[in-house]
């Protein structure tokens, strides 16, 4: 019990912190509010570092710490803190301010028992803790759009979570245990097996926004506050891709479900970009592109358990992903919604400009930024896993992909009229520095810290 | 294979169709969480049925049980919230008057 | 002392440096910049004093870098690469004297140029694959942002076409480096040479697409057609880097990965190969021969001159004779470098024309030789050099690479042809600008300046310097090209 | 008595009432008598008819506490086993429980602090 | 046998409720009172009101009557006599009581009538108020009795009756059982002052009957409740064990019956303020202290 509760640190960390906000809020303390859950997330990040190399699990293997999980957390607690960040620089004063802070730093709980569940429960949990507190987040406005978003959001989670726990049953029934460890025994049952699966794929693919689930993802990120689109954009999504990663990984490859799953890999990438190509709304054109960036992702879930680096392409492309995706929309709340509000912003605020440019060549996957290295692991895990195809047309959607990021970047170096722009204020800045920092170094770093 | 267990499935598989095909068919968001309900609730069924049938020793099923449980009052409750910020809003819950946001 | 990371990232850290220096003005950027590639130059003459090794690589520096997948920072030098690495760095210095009079965002500009020069030179002398392909695809952000920012008219789509079609090109590039990592679970050059990874089908699929990747660099018949816009509208640094020194990434990679880790794919690909070069050489002097425009002729030679680069290369895989083997890679790189210095020149000269005319179509001009003297001699002796006249840069280069190809694959010496061509292009050229009726309107035309003549004279000497006495270049190159020929 | 034993003497139960409810029904029938008259059959409105039928939309003015009760309903699923098991457990369920009550009394506390239990 | 026993002594404990009302009504005490009630009821004019939603306007009343008889059911007169000796008892008490909601929602939107409408949607606001204050003193009971069953929770007060045990739990048990029967003061749904009867007031003849009849049992049931879970069951001195547990429920449902004539009725939304704010902070409250009295005096 002593052990189980040490070993599980920083989540318990972050669920106090989660409840003295809401304390904090309850005395209207925004600034406090905000100061605790970065407080928390800082300490949280820290208790995480000496339990990276643990390989071990708790309360009776339903809960890993493992590789992914710590991995995980030191992905996912940063970047929590930057989305927070951001948040406080769109919604500072405004009504419920507080509220925000603290169901962000919820929804990141469940995404940390979403990358470190061992069992169906856990992951269930994880499930609905992201997914209620998501739509919470996105309707947080109360206008017609975010409304609108909310309740599309709202549909599709609450669908799509519901049948994957009926699946989750077929596999509870063929394999005897809820722990995924057991999925072992469902060799053989390749019914059973297929019917679980595609459970899962339905109920993770909707927080991963995989093709044919992704329906949501730009109306909701368009309805709900920038900053919140990005938390979820980055966070909820990475999460459902280590829960992919702790699933499906003790899953026997039969009944094709590998083909299966690259198939919509492909399918993501190459909608989410030519989605991306038409789109004159910046915020609708980066919430497609990050659809086509789950597609990527996807590919690491699908060498896994043949290529002993899926796992580590999935974690750095995902902590590639969280710094650049989250740098862009930090830059798009300084610049504005619309494809337009970028025009001449390398001129007019030439540092922005520098960052976002290297986001987006990121996203691109130029080298030697970090989107780079995290798309030569998962192409490399794909081809080990005799996907070359797939990496192929991975390699063919990166053309399609500078069609959709210049036409970003094109606009930036156009000359626009002068005109003072607004002070961005110490947090974006903050934001931007920190992700393009990670951006620009941790494509050369990463490789040092790996195992 | 076991007769009683294949019923409870059966019947779990239709409450099942008749969730999802309610929550994919409706348009009004009330009607949809109703669907969603019957598909959770097919999911009771279904795990209490491989509880007691093929793994009665298993006291996960149970546990799994209380969670879905959960789930179904926690997505109700945040449901009906959005609902009411939605009705407030705008007037109405219908998902096809929801074309603000589009492209 | 590790001369080669010093010389490779010394430009970059200079950049950053000038990013955060609180005065950034031109005048200082440009100090920073003449200063960095200065640097770098000396640097680079120190390690060509260190000298090669007859076997294999060497100066080598390895760092552990992703250890799990066998991935580390190495550097190091061979024949093949000091040589273009040497150019790289006199073409920087060159440039960064050339572009000191560039006051529009000098600091972007510089910093732009700077981490060009890192990538070039880290390109040049990668020795591990994912390395190589990083600094492979660094330069071409630079050189996007570069004809992006300080092109002429048309800028913006002659870069997004020049981004666009050296992205695709090289992502099969990736596939390759990881299908050659896959086969040998390293990403280590060295070892790729020493024992090719791949065979059979694999073998083939890694080489077209390396092909494909090497080709558009080049660039060859029928993936060029980037580089007449590019050129056209790049600013004059610009395209000096561009044809000097990043078009030698496509040779450069063609002997290093192409020929050298897929050998038996590439002798069997050998004939489609020469063809290619072939076709490329008459294509590029046929259609430089229709230009009115001044960089565009010179940018369609570049197709012309890479065409016989690449000739000498397949002749070299062809020929079961390892002399001839030798004489074909020794011409192919000589060639290379030939290129650089009489290609560069030219780049300049025109540019500085266009600034004093704001032209380059031919027919604006007429009986300049009498006005500016200067700019005048030095464009007819480069457009000698580049016409292969002997004495002059090209022509040892040429000369070894038609000598191998007669001895190799005769039928492909048809491409001489396209001498003959190139020299009545060159020929029409001078006369229609230089000689003839002086067009009066360039009457107060200046002459070369003491910045500009300190740019190209340099360029003139090595010019002739290669021509007549190409033995120090040649010895080197030859070096390396015994063993890997024989 | 077997589980399955017990729920049919509860369903048994059940169709025992609707026996019931028929026979009186029945009695009534034997013993009174219906007879149809315009406007007897008004549903009760202080005399006037109302104009639409009355199933229109309710403003429900508690929903706020609709909402909250949809959770801590569900959340009493939790302690009926566990109160069963408590003393068994002693301090552990206690401080287990401590916890989970702490969480749901602060989850009312802050529904009440954002104006949920309040007449909307 | 104790089947027939335990709704024998259901009817007669009706009964006795029903005339226990009419005196606390109408101040007048009469034996015969509901009997001729009952039989004048019968004997009346059944009228449909038009344009009903007829499944549910018939069946309100008896599904009210099927819950009342289903709490009953759980409930013990003594050691072995009671319907079904339930493993989860007090669980299943709770959810019969359940669908005296929806009993009463259907009966409101049954005859299509605005006060019935009314009543009912009153009675769903009701509902939230006083649910959670069943559920939650249940537990705390439970937490004493290792046990959801009914007998065992009775047994568990042989040494100290839970009244006194757990004071808390007790008092809200009683206003959350006001609630459930709709007795006064929180009987606005079928608020005789402003909705002329509200739920109730389309029913007439035997349908009006069975609701009262149901009602009556619901009151008994949840005296019957509050009986065995507070005042010890059947356990007692000199008489025999379903003398004390039919003693002590009369006694309840007179003291629930008179006790809020007295005061001023209860609005749904005072109701619901009241119980979510005070109420269910003292719920929480008592299964806290029970869980540490529990642990340190164990008895």
């Amino acid at each position: 019990m002593g052990r189980d509760l040490a070993l599980l640190g920083p989540e318990l960390l972050l669920a106090g912190a989660a409840m003295l906000m809401i304390v904090a809020e309850m005395a209207r303390a925004a600034r406090l509010v905000l100061a605790i859950g970065l407080t928390a997330l800082a300490l949280s990040t820290a208790l995480t570092l000496p339990m990276l190399d643990a390989e071990t699990s708790v309360f009776g293997g339903t809960y890993r710490i493992d590789a992914i999980a710590g991995w995980a957390k030191l992905i996912l607690l940063p970047g929590t803190a930057l989305a927070l960040l951001m948040a406080r620089a769109e919604i500072a004063g405004r009504d419920r301010e507080g509220s925000v802070y603290a169901l962000i730093v919820l929804v990141t709980l469940g995404a940390l028992m979403l990358s470190g569940a061992g069992d169906m429960m856990v992951l269930v949990i994880g499930v609905v803790l992201t997914g209620l507190g998501s739509f919470a987040l996105v309707a947080y406005p109360r206008d017609d759009a975010a409304t609108e978003a909310g309740m599309k959001y709202l549909v599709f989670g609450s669908v799509t979570g519901s049948v994957m726990i009926y699946g989750l049953t077929f596999w509870f029934g063929g394999a005897g245990s809820t722990l995924f460890s057991e999925l072992g025994q469902l060799r053989g049952q390749t019914l059973v097996l297929i019917a679980g699966l595609i459970a899962v794929i339905a109920g993770l693919g909707y927080k991963a926004a995989l093709v044919p689930f992704h329906f949501w993802a730009p109306d909701a990120y368009d309805g709900a506050p920038v900053s919140v689109a990005a938390y979820l954009s980055v966070i909820t999504k990475a999460a459902a891709f280590f829960a992919f990663a702790q699933v499906l990984r003790d899953l026997p490859r039969e009944a094709g479900w590998p083909v299966a799953l690259a198939l919509i890999s492909a399918a993501t990438m190459t909608y989410g970009y030519l989605a991306a190509l038409v789109q004159t709304n910046l915020v609708r054109l980066i919430a497609y592109s990050s659809v086509a960036q789950s597609g990527y992702l996807l590919m690491g879930v699908v060498a896994l358990g043949v290529s002993p680096i899926a796992v580590p392409a999935i974690l750095i492309f995902a902590a590639a992903y969280v710094a650049m995706n989250l740098g862009a929309f930090a830059v798009i709340m300084v610049a504005g919604r619309s494809l337009a509000d970028l025009e001449g912003i390398g001129r007019s605020r030439p540092w922005f400009g520098v960052a976002m440019v290297v986001f987006l060549l990121s996203l691109t996957g130029i080298p030697p930024l970090f989107g780079f290295v995290g798309k030569v692991y998962l192409f490399m895990a794909a081809v080990e896993a005799g996907f070359l195809w797939l990496a192929v047309i991975g390699i063919l959607n990166s053309v399609l992909a500078l069609g959709v990021y210049l036409r970003m970047v094109v606009p930036m170096y156009r000359t626009a009229e002068a005109g003072a722009p607004d002070p961005a204020g110490l947090p974006l800045a903050t934001v931007i520095a920190a992700t393009a920092g990670a951006t620009l170094g941790l494509g050369v770093l990463a490789g040092m810290f790996l195992p | 294979m076991i007769p009683e267990l294949m019923i409870a499935l059966s019947v779990g598989a239709a409450l099942f169709g008749v969730g999802l095909y309610g929550a994919l068919s409706q348009t009004n968001l009330v009607m949809i969480l109703m669907g969603v309900e019957l598909v959770l609730a097919s999911a009771l069924v279904n795990t209490v049925a491989f509880w007691r049938y093929l793994h009665p020793d298993v006291t996960a099923a149970k546990m799994y049980v209380l969670i879905v449980m959960a789930v179904m009052a926690l997505e109700m409750a945040v449901g009906f919230g959005i609902a009411v910020a939605r009705f407030r809003a705008r007037g109405s819950v219908e998902m096809e008057e929801a074309r603000e946001l589009k492209g | 002392m590790p001369l080669l990371t010093i010389a490779t990232f010394l430009p970059i850290l200079a950049g950053l440096a000038l990013m955060v220096l609180p005065d950034r003005s031109a005048r200082i950027a440009h100090r920073v910049s003449i200063g960095a590639t200065g640097a770098v130059f000396l640097i680079t003459l120190a390690i060509w004093a260190r000298g090669i090794s007859p076997d294999g690589f060497a100066q080598v520096e390895e760092i552990a870098w992703i250890r799990a997948i066998g991935a580390a920072y190495r550097l190091g030098l061979d024949g093949l690469s000091l040589p273009l690495v040497l150019l790289t760095s006199v073409l920087f210095l060159l440039s960064a004297i050339y572009s000191a009079r560039i006051g529009e965002r000098a600091a972007s500009y510089v910093v732009l140029m700077l981490m060009l020069e890192t990538a070039a030179l880290g390109t040049f002398m990668a020795l591990d694959g994912l390395l190589f392909y990083v600094f492979f695809e660094v330069s071409l952000v630079g050189m996007y942002f570069m004809i992006a920012g300080w092109g002429y008219e048309d800028r913006q789509r002659a870069a997004l076409m020049f981004f666009l079609y050296t992205l695709l090109g090289s992502l099969p590039l990736l596939l390759a480096i990881i299908g050659l990592y896959l086969g040998s679970g390293t990403f280590d050059m060295r070892a790729w040479i020493d024992a090719p990874p791949l065979t059979g089908i694999a073998a083939m699929l890694a080489l077209i697409a390396m092909l494909f990747t090497f080709a558009v660099k080049i660039p060859a018949f029928p993936v060029h057609t980037w580089l007449p816009a590019a050129h056209v509208q790049a600013p004059t640094a610009g395209s000096v880097i561009l044809a000097g020194v990043m078009l030698k990434f496509g040779t450069y990679g063609l002997v290093r990965f192409a020929y050298l880790m897929t050998p038996e794919a590439f002798a069997r690909a050998g004939q489609v190969i020469l063809a290619f070069g072939v076709v490329s050489a008459l294509y590029g002097a046929f259609a430089a021969l229709a230009q009115t425009d001044l960089k565009k002729m010179i940018a369609y030679t570049s197709v012309n001159h890479m065409g016989y680069v690449v000739m000498g290369v397949a002749v070299a895989a062809l020929a079961s004779d390892p002399r001839t083997r030798t004489i074909g890679l020794d011409g192919a790189t000589l060639q290379m470098v030939s290129h650089g210095l009489v290609t560069g020149a030219l780049f300049f000269l025109v540019g500085m024309l266009q600034d004093r005319a704001h032209s380059r179509g031919m027919a604006d001009f007429g009986g300049l030789l009498g006005r500016v003297p200067w700019l005048g001699w030095a464009f007819v002796l480069s457009a000698f050099a580049s016409l292969g006249l002997p004495g002059l840069a090209h022509f040892p280069a040429e000369f070894q690479i038609f000598l191998a190809t007669l001895n190799g694959m005769p039928w492909g010496i048809v491409a001489i042809l396209a001498i003959v061509v190139t020299a009545a292009l060159y020929l029409r050229a001078i006369a229609a600008v230089f000689l003839g009726e002086a067009n009066p309107k360039w009457a107060d035309m200046p002459d070369l300046d003491r910045r500009e003549k300190l740019v190209v004279v340099p360029l003139l000497i090595l010019t002739v310097l290669v021509g007549i006495a190409p033995g120090w270049l040649i010895d080197m190159i030859h070096t390396t090209m015994t063993r890997i020929g024989g | 008595m077997s589980e399955l034993a017990q729920y049919a003497i509860l369903f048994g139960l059940t169709v025992g009432v609707l026996g019931l409810v028929l026979s009186l029904h029945a009695l009534a029938r034997v013993i009174g008598q219906s007879r149809a008259e315009p406007a007897k059959d008004v549903p009760a409105a202080a005399g006037s008819l109302s104009r639409d039928p009355v199933w229109v939309r309710y403003h429900a003015k508690y929903y706020g506490y609709a909402l909250l009760f949809l959770a801590f309903d569900m959340e009493m699923a939790f302690m009926y086993p566990w109160a069963v098991v408590y003393r068994e457990e002693g301090l552990v369920a206690l401080l287990d429980m401590g916890v989970f009550l702490a969480i749901l009394f602060l989850g009312l506390l802050y529904g009440w602090s954002q104006g949920a239990l309040r007449r909307q | 046998m104790s089947i027939v026993l335990v709704l024998l002594a259901l009817a007669i404990g009706c009964y006795l409720v029903a005339v226990f009302e009419g005196w606390a009504v109408h101040g007048r005490f009469s034996l015969m009172r509901p009997a001729i009630s009952a039989l004048a009821l019968l004997g009346r004019e059944q009228i449909l009101p038009r344009t009903p939603d007829r499944l549910f306007f018939e069946t309100g009343p008896i599904l009210l009557l099927v819950a009342g008889l289903l709490s009953v059911a759980v409930i013990p007169l003594a050691p072995g006599l009671i319907i079904t000796d339930l493993a989860i008892g007090a669980l299943f008490l709770n959810a019969a009581l359940a669908y005296v909601l929806v009993a009463l929602i259907m009966a409101g939107w049954g005859p299509n009538g605005a006060y019935a409408m009314v009543g009912g949607w009153r009675f769903l606001g009701q509902f939230i108020a006083y649910a959670m204050l069943i559920v939650m003193p249940i537990t705390a009971v439970a937490m004493r009795a290792e046990s959801l069953s009914t007998t065992q929770i009775v047994l568990s007060q042989a040494a100290l009756w839970n009244v006194v045990y757990q004071p808390i739990g007790f008092v809200l048990f009683v206003i959350a059982a006001l609630g459930v029967a709709w007795l006064p003061p929180i009987d606005l749904p079928t608020g005789g002052g402003d909705l002329a009867g509200g739920v109730e007031a389309e029913y007439t003849g035997a349908r009006l009957a069975v609701w009262r009849l149901a009602r009556l049992v619901i009151v008994v049931a949840l005296s019957g409740a509050t009986v065995t879970f507070y005042f010890g069951g059947w356990l007692g001195p000199w008489l025999p064990g379903w003398a004390w547990t039919a003693l002590k429920t009369v006694a309840v449902a007179a003291a629930m019956l008179t006790l809020g004539r007295h005061l001023p009725r209860l609005r749904e939304e005072r109701y619901l303020a009241v119980s979510w704010k005070l109420g269910i902070s003292l719920a929480l409250a008592n299964i806290f202290l029970v869980g540490v009295i529990a642990l340190l005096v164990p008895i």
